[in-house]
């Protein structure tokens, strides 16, 4: 049954978008170059958006690609660029032993986990997609009647989140703009 | 036909555990920090599956929340990059173990 | 009445406030006068209530009471109080008496000393805690003034602060002056316990009940108990073996002082103390006994040291020593008025015999040793005199003071408790010996004052032969206050109200013609033999005259007995214990709480990578274990 | 009325704050000002009035956090009034007798005034939670002035102070917490109720009794709990050593009468033959240490531990007369102690050492301040129409019918005090100047004073002890015992 559920439209649509998913987020982790594995994050982050665009999140799958692999991904270009990474004097070796502990304990944690999820019940389907007060919860229209619902609990906290963005930046350009303050490391 | 929820959880898991692999096996911060960005996005996943499965869009709230955040957090966490490269010349953290006991 | 009872002690109190407060700025006439005065008008008053005391019908005059210490909700409740009855009305006429001829005779004594006004101040402090002390109507007054001596002596005693012995000395009279308070302090507890008050008379008091014995019933070994911690406190200030060794030592004082405090009146506390709870002493035969055979043998040990000093404070000191034994020795025989009696007498000539070395010593620039004395009889006469008077009396031979006194006691030993009055009589002998013989060192034979000094001889004024003069007139009269033999006994009738005159003796003739005998052949022995006396000529050479000359060593038997091992003790407390011991405790504490931190702190490796990766590890555990919980729940 | 305790409580709090914001020139004077009003006010405490329950009188409640049970709540009788004016008291002259450390003027003040305001807490709280914060808070500015001014020793002593203190006290927390569980409440007044009615479990009365004691008797420095105190009290600044002896350490004592006694049940009772034992080994313990010292602030140190060792003999032996006697002393013991602890400060501060060695002479050149010296030492010696000798005279009178034995050796501890302090002036203040730069030890007009206002006081309760006698005596105890029928 659940081999068939694959074989559908929407089933060849998530298997196509997990095993991209997974192999890219293999290659961030393993490449050495860092350059490379951003890139391999980039395809990383289309994949997860092709799959919020299963899970019917059409608003949250194109923020995803304007956001995520648009901004930030720039962002951390930039600075690998900046910083002139991938050359020879920067590190990008594994740690060693600690290597082997990391990735078993990783597969021993994602198989846990995994165990926990499959455990219950195996074959829960997800429902139809939900109506937001008469448009699909995923929009945009969905998306925005529920955040800025004065009766739901998001708005207040959506406030918030802008003030954190605008301490996130003076924070970004506090701690990466100001060349003359002497550094505490120098002391 | 649509897909069973456990699908999308178990890929979550896996994309969390290589996020796992990769904060805890790269020396580069820049490379910790995209392994910090794949766990939220596995984060985000599950999230949007269990609002789906739930009919909640709670999910959908939490992952523009966590998105926000990681955007605040990358800026961040970049500008003190920088600023840690400022002053040293090799950007390793097993080198900056300043809270050694 | 009772507003005069309060003069006596708080005049002295008074002058002694201000001569320690703004005593410096006054100068030394105003100030040897305010002291002087206070001490004076504390004998006028002490006369007035003496006669009070003898016009009154129940024999004793009481003051009121103010408050001091009372905790309400219980029965405790002490008062400030006085109460004087023939007992403590003689000692009472003595220490004012006395007190303030040796005042006078300090004014001019302490002439340009830079402590002049402190000197008064303390002594008047000290006459203020010695009528205290007898006046007290309870035992925690009686405490204060018993302490508050003790303090006027250490301070007294360590008058010149500059001089090290002088300061030790202090502190060694004050130390072992406390071991006796603490058995006091104890025996005050034991009586709150027995007899729920600490006052001594009124219709509750202490001695009232004692007196009523038949209301009362105190067992014996109870009384045994009290009378002999009340025996310790007695032994501690009047320097009875085996705490005497601080009285030679206080000689580090001035001379005056060493008369008024260490002669005449703070040593006696001790007989006082006896006599006045003579009614418990005479419950316990076993107190008696320890009471008579201490005396004796201090008497003895003390005469046997005096025998062998060269400094004539000394002598004196161990004679005071020799004297209070027999004191106690009337006491332990139950002749308490004998006993009252010689407190009397010697407090006289002992008095007049430290003042006369005193006028001696200041006449000498300050020279204490007799081998660089002698032949000071025709130059300083009248000095010379009276210290004769006193010898004479102190020696023992009628008609003086000494004799009668001295008789008292033998004859009460002779007749209650032979061996110690084998003791007593050789003591006897021995005294008329040390005292002749200090008596012919110093003023007859040859000069060996060195020629400088002689020719600067101090001549002393007025303020010393004054009272001089009046302490030899009383040394030769006063025996005749009690002289049963001649059928005088105006002291005993005195005492009766308190003390029960003694019985008559048949023995009295036997033990008076012993006496004289054998006090006129010690002198004459004493004289014959130190007529001529040479610098190392004599018996200085010999072990034994070294072992008396050092009171029978008991100073290096308490150091190798009682200072050191204690010093060790505390050394060890100090270092075993508080460093090694309870600290250890502390450190085998901190060293394990020290382990485990070192090797927990690897973990702390400072690598972000290595705590994810714990975070990690602890996760997975976590889960596993809620898993298995979870499934062994579930099945 | 009733806010009487919160007023001396903020006082010196407020001053502190205001002295913390201001200049350093008149942080002093802010202290001074705040911490003497507040003795000024503290004054009042010992007179009744305000609402009075059960033998409290000054009751305030205010709820701090009241689903914990913690409130503020506050009450004084005679044993408690006495002791915050005694810590009042000592927190005025601290400050104005014992300069500030020149690097930290602020945060010197600041500690001893805070010190002292918990201690307060501590000495007025009815509920018995706000107690314990009050205990163990108090500890903090202590360690802080230890850390910051304390001697050459300091990070030891502070280490060794704290982890000893701790351990006790969390005992007592255990039982307190046992207390709340098993009676829901906190409140000192509801819990002696329960326990004089029997309706606690003697098993957990027990556990309080055994844990209670040993918080207290380590913070009154029993033996064998004192290890902390000699290194502790020598590194201690003489500022905040006055409040620590003088009032912190009568906690313990305090406790003991408070807590330990009626609410420890009837095992408690049966733990006095012990803690007097206990009590008596400590009088005689501490005099011989203290008599193997040559630093003049160790002897005084360790004569503490012997003159707490009387103390707590009469808190626990359950005689009216020694515990209003022990209350007493407490007062005395931190007038006498503070006395000698100034004195001490005053001969290293002109003098330039401690150690008797180098010492002596000091009559000769300072006799204003010799003489007082000596009376403080007289005092603590116990000498009669002193103040020290009411209080032991009568713990010790009231002790000796149950205890004879070891009263008898706490009256021998009488000697042993004879011992180390008059050796302690012999070397110290008799005999000739020996360091040739020591300088003359000058008393200015606030020093002289602040001196002579005690020697009066230990001259004024020598001779007429009974006005405080009579505050001392209300100690709650007879309270309870009235209390007892009435509760079902």
């Amino acid at each position: 049954m659940t081999l068939q559920a694959l074989l559908s439209g929407q089933g060849l649509m998530f298997l196509f978008f997990a095993v991209a998913a997974i192999a890219s987020g293999l290659l961030v982790v393993i490449l050495q170059n860092p350059l490379r594995a951003a890139l391999s994050l980039v395809i990383n982050l289309f994949s997860v958006a092709g799959l919020y665009l299963s899970l019917n999140a059409y608003f949250l799958a194109t923020v995803q690609v304007i956001v995520y692999a648009g901004a930030i991904m720039v962002l951390f270009l930039f600075v690998i660029m900046l910083l002139n990474m991938g050359q020879a004097n920067m590190n990008t070796s594994y740690r060693g032993v600690r290597t082997i502990i990391a990735f078993s304990s990783a597969i021993g944690f994602g198989g846990l986990m995994s165990a926990v999820a499959l455990k219950g019940q195996p074959d829960v389907m997800l429902p139809a997609d939900a109506i937001v007060t008469g448009s699909p919860a995923g929009s945009v229209e969905g998306i925005g009647k529920v955040l800025y619902n004065p009766n739901l609990p998001w708005l207040f906290a959506f406030e918030w989140t802008s003030f954190l963005l605008l301490v996130a930046v003076i924070g970004a350009v506090v701690l990466a703009g100001n060349r003359q303050q002497p550094s505490e490391d120098k002391a | 036909m649509s897909i069973p929820l456990n699908y999308y959880i178990v890929l979550s898991m896996i994309l969390f555990s290589l996020g796992i692999a990769g904060v805890t096996t790269r020396r580069n911060p820049i490379l910790i920090f995209m392994s910090i960005e794949l766990m939220l996005n596995a984060v985000n996943l599950s999230l949007i599956a269990f609002g789906r499965y739930l009919g909640d869009a709670g999910g959908q709230m939490l992952t523009i929340f966590v998105m926000a955040v990681a955007a605040a957090e990358v800026s961040v966490g970049l500008g003190i990059l920088i600023a840690i490269f400022r002053t040293k010349d090799n950007v390793d953290v097993d080198v900056l173990n300043g809270l050694k006991g | 009445m009772s507003t005069i009872l309060w003069l006596v002690p708080l005049i002295p109190l008074i002058g002694a406030i201000i001569n320690g407060t703004i005593g410096s700025k006054l100068g030394e006439r105003l100030s040897s006068g305010i002291a002087i005065i206070s001490v004076i008008a504390a004998f006028i008053a002490a006369i007035a209530v003496v006669s009070g005391v003898s016009s009154s019908p129940g024999h004793f005059v009481e003051s009121n009471a103010v408050a001091w210490m009372s905790v309400p909700g219980t029965p405790l409740s002490i008062p400030f109080s006085f109460h004087v009855d023939p007992l403590n009305g003689g000692m009472l006429l003595v220490i004012t008496g006395v007190g303030a001829l040796i005042h006078i005779y300090s004014a001019s004594y302490m002439h340009g000393d830079k402590g002049y006004s402190r000197y008064f101040a303390y002594l008047n402090l000290f006459v203020f805690f010695m009528a205290v002390l007898v006046m007290a109507g309870n035992l925690p007054l009686l405490f204060v003034g018993w302490e508050g001596v003790g303090l006027a002596s250490y301070l007294l005693i360590g008058f010149w602060q500059e001089k090290w012995s002088a300061t030790q000395a202090a502190k060694k009279a004050f130390i072992v002056n406390r071991i006796g308070d603490v058995a006091l302090l104890i025996a005050m507890f034991m009586l709150y316990r027995e007899f729920k008050t600490l006052n001594l008379y009124g219709e509750t008091g202490i001695l009232t009940q004692l007196t009523a014995s038949s209301a009362f019933h105190v067992e014996t070994g109870v009384a045994t108990a009290i009378a002999l911690l009340l025996f310790g406190g007695a032994a501690g200030k009047s320097a009875q073996l085996p705490l005497f060794v601080w009285l030679p030592d206080a000689m580090e004082g001035p001379t005056p002082v060493s008369a008024l405090i260490h002669a005449a009146t703070m040593v006696t506390a001790g007989i006082y103390l006896v006599c006045r709870f003579h009614l418990l002493f005479e419950m316990s035969p076993l107190a008696m006994q320890v009471v008579a055979w201490t005396g004796g043998l201090t008497a003895l040990v003390a005469a046997c040291a005096g025998v062998a000093q060269w400094d004539i404070k000394k002598v004196l000191a161990y004679s005071t020593v020799s004297q209070l034994g027999l004191m106690f020795v009337a006491c332990g025989c139950g002749a308490f008025t004998a006993a009252m009696f010689h407190v009397t007498t010697h407090a006289f000539f002992k008095a007049l015999l430290f003042l006369g070395a005193g006028a001696v010593i200041h006449a000498l620039h300050g020279e204490q040793d007799m081998r660089k004395m002698g032949g000071l009889a025709s130059k300083i006469k009248s000095t010379h005199l009276l210290v004769l008077i006193g010898t004479i009396a102190i020696a023992g031979i009628p008609p003086l003071a000494g004799f009668w006194s001295k008789d008292e006691i033998l004859l009460a030993a002779f007749d209650h408790n032979r061996p110690v009055y084998g003791l007593a009589a050789a003591t006897s002998a021995l005294t008329a010996f040390y005292m002749w013989r200090m008596y012919m060192l110093t003023f007859q034979g040859s000069s060996r004052v060195d020629e400088h000094t002689v020719h600067h001889l101090h001549h002393p004024d007025t303020r010393i032969v004054l009272p001089l003069t009046i302490l030899g007139i009383l040394s030769v009269v006063a025996g005749f206050l009690n002289a049963p033999a001649v059928g005088l006994h105006f002291y005993s009738d005195w005492l009766a109200p308190v003390i029960p005159s003694p019985e008559h003796s048949h023995n009295s003739g036997l033990v008076m013609g012993i006496s004289v005998v054998v006090a006129l052949v010690a002198s004459a022995i004493s004289v014959a033999k130190y007529k001529s006396y040479k610098v190392g000529t004599g018996d200085k050479t010999s072990p034994v005259f070294a072992f008396f000359a050092s009171a029978l060593r008991f100073d290096d038997l308490y150091a190798a007995i009682v200072v050191k091992p204690l010093t060790a003790a505390a050394a060890w407390s100090n270092l075993s214990v508080e460093r090694n011991g309870a600290r250890g405790l502390l450190r085998i504490g901190h060293s394990s709480v020290d382990f485990v931190g070192k090797s927990v702190r690897r973990w702390q490796s400072g690598i972000v990578g290595d705590y994810i990766l714990s975070m990690a590890i602890c996760l997975i555990v976590i889960v596993s274990v809620v898993l298995i919980a979870g499934t062994r729940g579930g099945n | 009325m009733n806010e009487l305790i919160l007023v001396i409580v903020a006082l010196p709090l407020i001053a502190a704050v205001i002295a913390s914001l201001l200049h350093e020139k008149s942080a002093k004077s802010i202290s001074i000002i705040g911490s003497a009003i507040a003795c000024l006010v503290s004054i009042l405490g010992i007179t009744t009035g305000g609402t009075i329950d059960r033998g409290f009188h000054h009751v305030f409640n205010a709820p701090w956090l009241p689903k914990l049970g913690l409130m503020f709540s506050f009450g004084l009788d005679g044993m408690s009034s006495l002791l915050v004016l005694l810590t009042t008291f000592l927190t005025v002259i601290a400050v104005i007798v014992i300069p500030a450390p020149k690097n930290a003027v602020r945060a010197y003040y600041l500690s001893i005034l805070v010190a002292g305001a918990l201690t307060n807490v501590a000495f007025a709280s009815l509920n018995i939670l706000l107690f314990y914060i009050a205990f163990e808070a108090a500890l903090i500015p202590v360690l802080i002035a230890i850390g910051m001014f304390g001697g050459a020793d300091r990070s030891k002593a502070a280490i060794q102070f704290f982890v000893f203190t701790v351990i006790g006290s969390l005992l007592l927390l255990s039982a307190i917490i046992g207390l709340r569980i098993a009676t829901g409440t906190f409140d000192y007044l509801t819990l002696k109720d329960l326990v004089a009615s029997g309706a606690v479990d003697p098993s957990l009365l027990r556990w309080f009794a055994i844990a209670s004691f040993v918080a207290f008797a380590t913070k009154a420095a029993v033996v064998p709990l004192h290890a902390w105190l000699g290194r502790a009290y020598i590194n201690t600044p003489t500022g905040m050593l006055l409040l620590l002896s003088g009032a912190m350490a009568k906690l313990g004592v305090y406790g003991l009468i408070r807590f330990t006694m009626p609410l420890g049940g009837e095992f408690a009772e049966s733990l006095v033959p012990l803690i007097v034992t206990l009590g008596a080994v400590s009088v005689v313990y501490g005099a011989f240490v203290a008599a193997a010292q040559t630093d003049i602030k160790a002897v005084i140190a360790f004569s503490s531990i012997s003159h707490m060792g009387y103390i707590v003999i009469g808190a626990v032996v359950g005689d009216d007369a020694a515990r209003s006697g022990s209350v007493l002393q407490m007062l005395n013991h931190g007038i006498t102690t503070g006395a000698l602890f100034i004195c001490c400060d005053f001969i290293s501060r002109y003098r330039g050492s401690r150690q008797v060695t180098a010492l002596g002479g000091i009559w000769s050149d300072s006799p204003l301040f010799s003489r007082l010296l000596l009376l403080f030492t007289f005092s603590s010696v116990a000498l009669p129409l002193t103040n020290g000798f009411v209080g032991e005279f009568l713990i010790l009178l009231g002790a000796f019918p149950k205890f004879p034995y070891q009263t008898a050796i706490a009256s021998a501890g009488a000697i042993g005090s004879a011992v180390y302090m008059l050796w302690m002036i012999q070397r110290s203040i008799y005999g000739g100047t020996k360091s040739v730069g020591s300088k003359v030890i000058s008393l200015g007009v606030s020093e002289r004073s602040v001196l002579l206002a005690l020697a009066l006081m230990i001259i004024g309760i020598g001779v007429a002890p009974s006005p405080l006698l009579a505050i001392a005596s209300d100690n709650g105890h007879k309270v309870g015992a009235a209390m007892q029928p009435e509760v079902k």
